[in-house]
């Protein structure tokens, strides 16, 4: 069912956890749909230089999480907000095609995090 | 523990046993006659599913003739719900059952819903167990089939059958019960319950996969659900799966010999886990009645995590265990018997169904107290709900 | 030959394979986990059906995700008529068979019929195959389904199933035909033959009774059959015969892997059979089309005897083999496919068929065509219809 690597990611998460006053952190799911997944994200010059999370959900929304913090690191926002649901699939060599809605709340939570530091940015510079 | 794997989902299938495949050797070698043939190869293929039957009828207390055999527990809920609704139609349409039955019961009935017949869903109790007097609320004029599960599969509650089998008998409506999970787990009396359909599947008690039967009380008007040749009475068609029916025999002769025995150790065993896990782990809620359910059957809801990561994890622990939780399956919602008990969606998401067998030993249950705690804070560790309540408890 | 079976029945049943048996056990002792289940133990049961799955596809040039696991070719039958029809009533509620379809066909037609859908039954000619001409001409406004089957189990007649699949894509109708006296026999290609649905079961090609498959090709409308849990893509509910799909995926795999030279072997032995049983025996005729028939089959009648009553001589002898005498089963018609040849109902009576296996040997053939002449004089001997017509005849 699971692949070796989404297993992996799934026993030995990494970037779990929260950043203490992070650039940007965002909730994205439902926990009627049992998953849930909390991204934060801390920015310097328009690079994420540190990604955590926090999931509720199955081996695939915690697997998809984990890649997903691993990938935007040392991204830069444009490059980060290129990252589709597939290619965090594809990057955990596959899911299975029922699982594949859990990759696109990792997508959706790169997306959220980084428009909740966008807002944030704008907030600052408009005041 | 390295390679040996705790099996604590004896309700999902168990394991054949030794005996049972002993008696069914025979019939996948040299007597591979087909029954419904005349000279001796035939006739010894037709002996041994008779004898099949005969237990089968013994075990239930039922008739011999009261007896079919079918490929499983859900072709015996297709045969029992379509055959009837389909067979009295003339005398209404009408069918009552409860929110928590299985899918194989709810499925059939869903689908005669779409060909006219209408059916109504009774609630069941925070407990997980209907009441017989809002059973009778439901019946009206042209209800012809009431079907309520004699043990449900994930929460283990033992349902009222009979009271509501003597409601049914006062009115005329025939009762069809699900005993699937409940065959080799409590005494099962067809006579003693009054219900005319009965459902059961071997794969439960320790028999093969693939092989069920249905009891139909001499004299019920049901359809056949296959139709074919004159197997099985011209009742239901096609040549018999003639070493899964002698296993099915051999299982259930077992499973009824044993069954107090086996009951009082596997509760014994089911308390000191439900014991150890409401008393190590807070946020737990215990699913189903403490005391009016099967003696192997434990579902708690862990709050703050979900199920399918909960499984994985005890796999890796050479655990193999069943969650509620809609994740295990790939769908939206979770167990509509968890709902069904009152339980709110991501609450239902967090759980874990234990049903224990005969190969489970204290030790077992000692291992899993063990492990389960760690998991468990593990996994509320990573999870976004929890953080907020250990910010707002603490 | 003593205590020795000779085993001439194989359209009834066959023995299962070592080779299969041996694949199986596992799945009947250690793998004994529910495939639904996510855990280790479940996801190789699971992988074992998915195996088996794979090479049902090959042997009949499917796609994987055609090939829907059933309980026999009955419940494939079964499934295929009656969820073709119901998915498809809008559309029209008439369905095109022949006369000499296997009661798994007729049989669920005749229900259909009750359920207001109108079935014509095309005659096959007096050698038993079908014109595909009289198909085409059955058709109307309104015809949603033809099946006929693929090769006949009683007379072995193998049905132009392709020009008529190509008759009926013209106008639309879904085809299915039941090809489970050919699968193992001759070669089945459900792209070549055009077909939308195929029925088969295990138990006819040396693998286990209980379970069947129906292919089904992407795209056609149909019902599922048994409600319940979300097996086979929520097709087909219940818990799988995982053993039993093992067993039909290896069994399937040989019996395609050494087609030709297993049907050479056979048609040569039946060839052997068919002329000595003409030439040493009078008053007998061959039934069905010489050759357009199953290499492994010969049907004949012989005049003024009676085939149960030859049945059980020949097991006397050590001979299991097979009448359309309707004394076979009890009832009062002889074999509707006989009828539908046009024999009269005495000849029909007088019937034997002989169904051959891998196990037969030439020596078989030898010490048949020794007792049955014996046999046969021995009955007309006794028979009233015999002494007229000695006395006419003499
Ligand atoms: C209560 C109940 N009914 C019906 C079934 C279906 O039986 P089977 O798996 O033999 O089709 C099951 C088991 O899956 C069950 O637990
Ligand atoms: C042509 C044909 N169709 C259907 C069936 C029914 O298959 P099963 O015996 O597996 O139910 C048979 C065999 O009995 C058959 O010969
Ligand atoms: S989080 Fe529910 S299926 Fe993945
Ligand atoms: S003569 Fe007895 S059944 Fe035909």
């Amino acid at each position: 069912m699971y692949s070796e690597k989404v297993l992996d990611h799934f026993m030995n998460p990494r970037n779990v956890g929260e950043i203490e006053n992070a650039d940007g952190v965002a909730q994205v799911g439902n926990p009627k749909c049992g998953d849930i997944m909390k991204m934060y994200l801390k920015i310097e010059n328009g690079i994420i230089v540190d990604a955590k999370f926090k999931t509720f959900g199955c081996g695939a929304a915690v697997a998809t999480s984990s890649m997903a913090t691993e990938m935007v690191k040392g991204k830069t926002i444009e490059e980060a907000l290129q990252i589709t649901n597939k290619a965090v699939a594809e990057a955990l060599d596959g899911l299975p095609a029922n699982k594949l809605h859990c990759s696109v709340l990792a997508e959706e939570a790169i997306k959220a995090a980084i428009e909740d530091y966008l807002s944030k940015q704008k907030s600052k510079n408009t005041n | 523990m390295e390679g040996k794997i705790i099996y604590f989902d004896h309700a999902a299938t168990t394991p054949l046993k030794k005996e049972v495949l002993d008696e069914m050797m025979p019939y996948l070698t040299d007597q591979y006659g087909n029954p419904s043939t005349i000279y001796k190869l035939g006739r010894e293929a037709k002996k041994a599913i008779e004898l099949a039957r005969e237990r089968v009828a013994k075990a239930l207390n039922a008739d011999i003739q009261e007896i079919y055999f079918t490929s499983g527990g859900t072709e015996s809920d297709n045969w029992a719900l379509k055959g009837v609704a389909f067979a009295n139609k003339d005398k209404g349409k009408h069918i009552i059952t409860t929110t928590i039955e299985h899918h194989a019961v709810l499925h059939p009935l869903k689908y005669l819903e779409g060909l006219g017949f209408e059916v109504t869903y009774v609630p069941v109790e925070p407990n997980g167990i209907v009441d017989p007097q809002k059973v009778k609320e439901a019946i009206k004029n042209g209800t012809i089939l009431i079907s309520v599960m004699l043990a449900n599969n994930e929460i283990g509650t033992i349902q009222p059958v009979k009271e509501i089998a003597k409601i049914a008998k006062e009115k005329g409506i025939i009762v069809h019960t699900d005993a699937v999970q409940a065959v080799g787990q409590i005494p099962v009396d067809v006579k003693d319950l009054g219900v005319d359909l009965l459902s059961l599947s071997a794969h439960k008690f320790y028999g093969p996969k693939g092989v069920g039967a249905l009891y139909i009380r001499k004299g019920t008007k049901i359809h056949p659900f296959s139709h074919g040749g004159a197997q099985e009475k011209n009742r239901r068609a096609g040549t018999e799966n003639v070493a899964g029916i002698v296993g099915l025999g051999k299982a259930i002769e077992l499973a009824t010999q044993n069954l107090s025995e086996y009951a009082a150790k596997l509760q014994k065993l089911r308390d000191k886990l439900i014991d150890g896990v409401l008393s190590k782990i807070d946020y737990v809620r215990l699913n189903g009645d403490r005391h009016q359910r099967l003696p192997n059957n434990a579902n708690f809801s862990f709050e703050f995590i979900e199920g399918e990561s909960l499984l994985l994890m005890l796999d890796m622990k050479g655990i193999a265990a069943s969650s509620g939780s809609a994740c295990t399956s790939g769908s939206l919602d979770p167990s509509h018997v968890l709902l069904a008990i009152g339980l709110e969606h991501e609450v239902a998401h967090g759980s874990l169904r234990i049903t224990l067998g005969e190969d489970n030993t204290e030790e077992d249950i000692d291992y899993l107290l063990e492990v389960l705690p760690e998991i468990v804070s593990r996994l509320r560790e990573m999870s976004p709900l929890y953080e907020s309540v250990k910010k707002g408890g603490n």
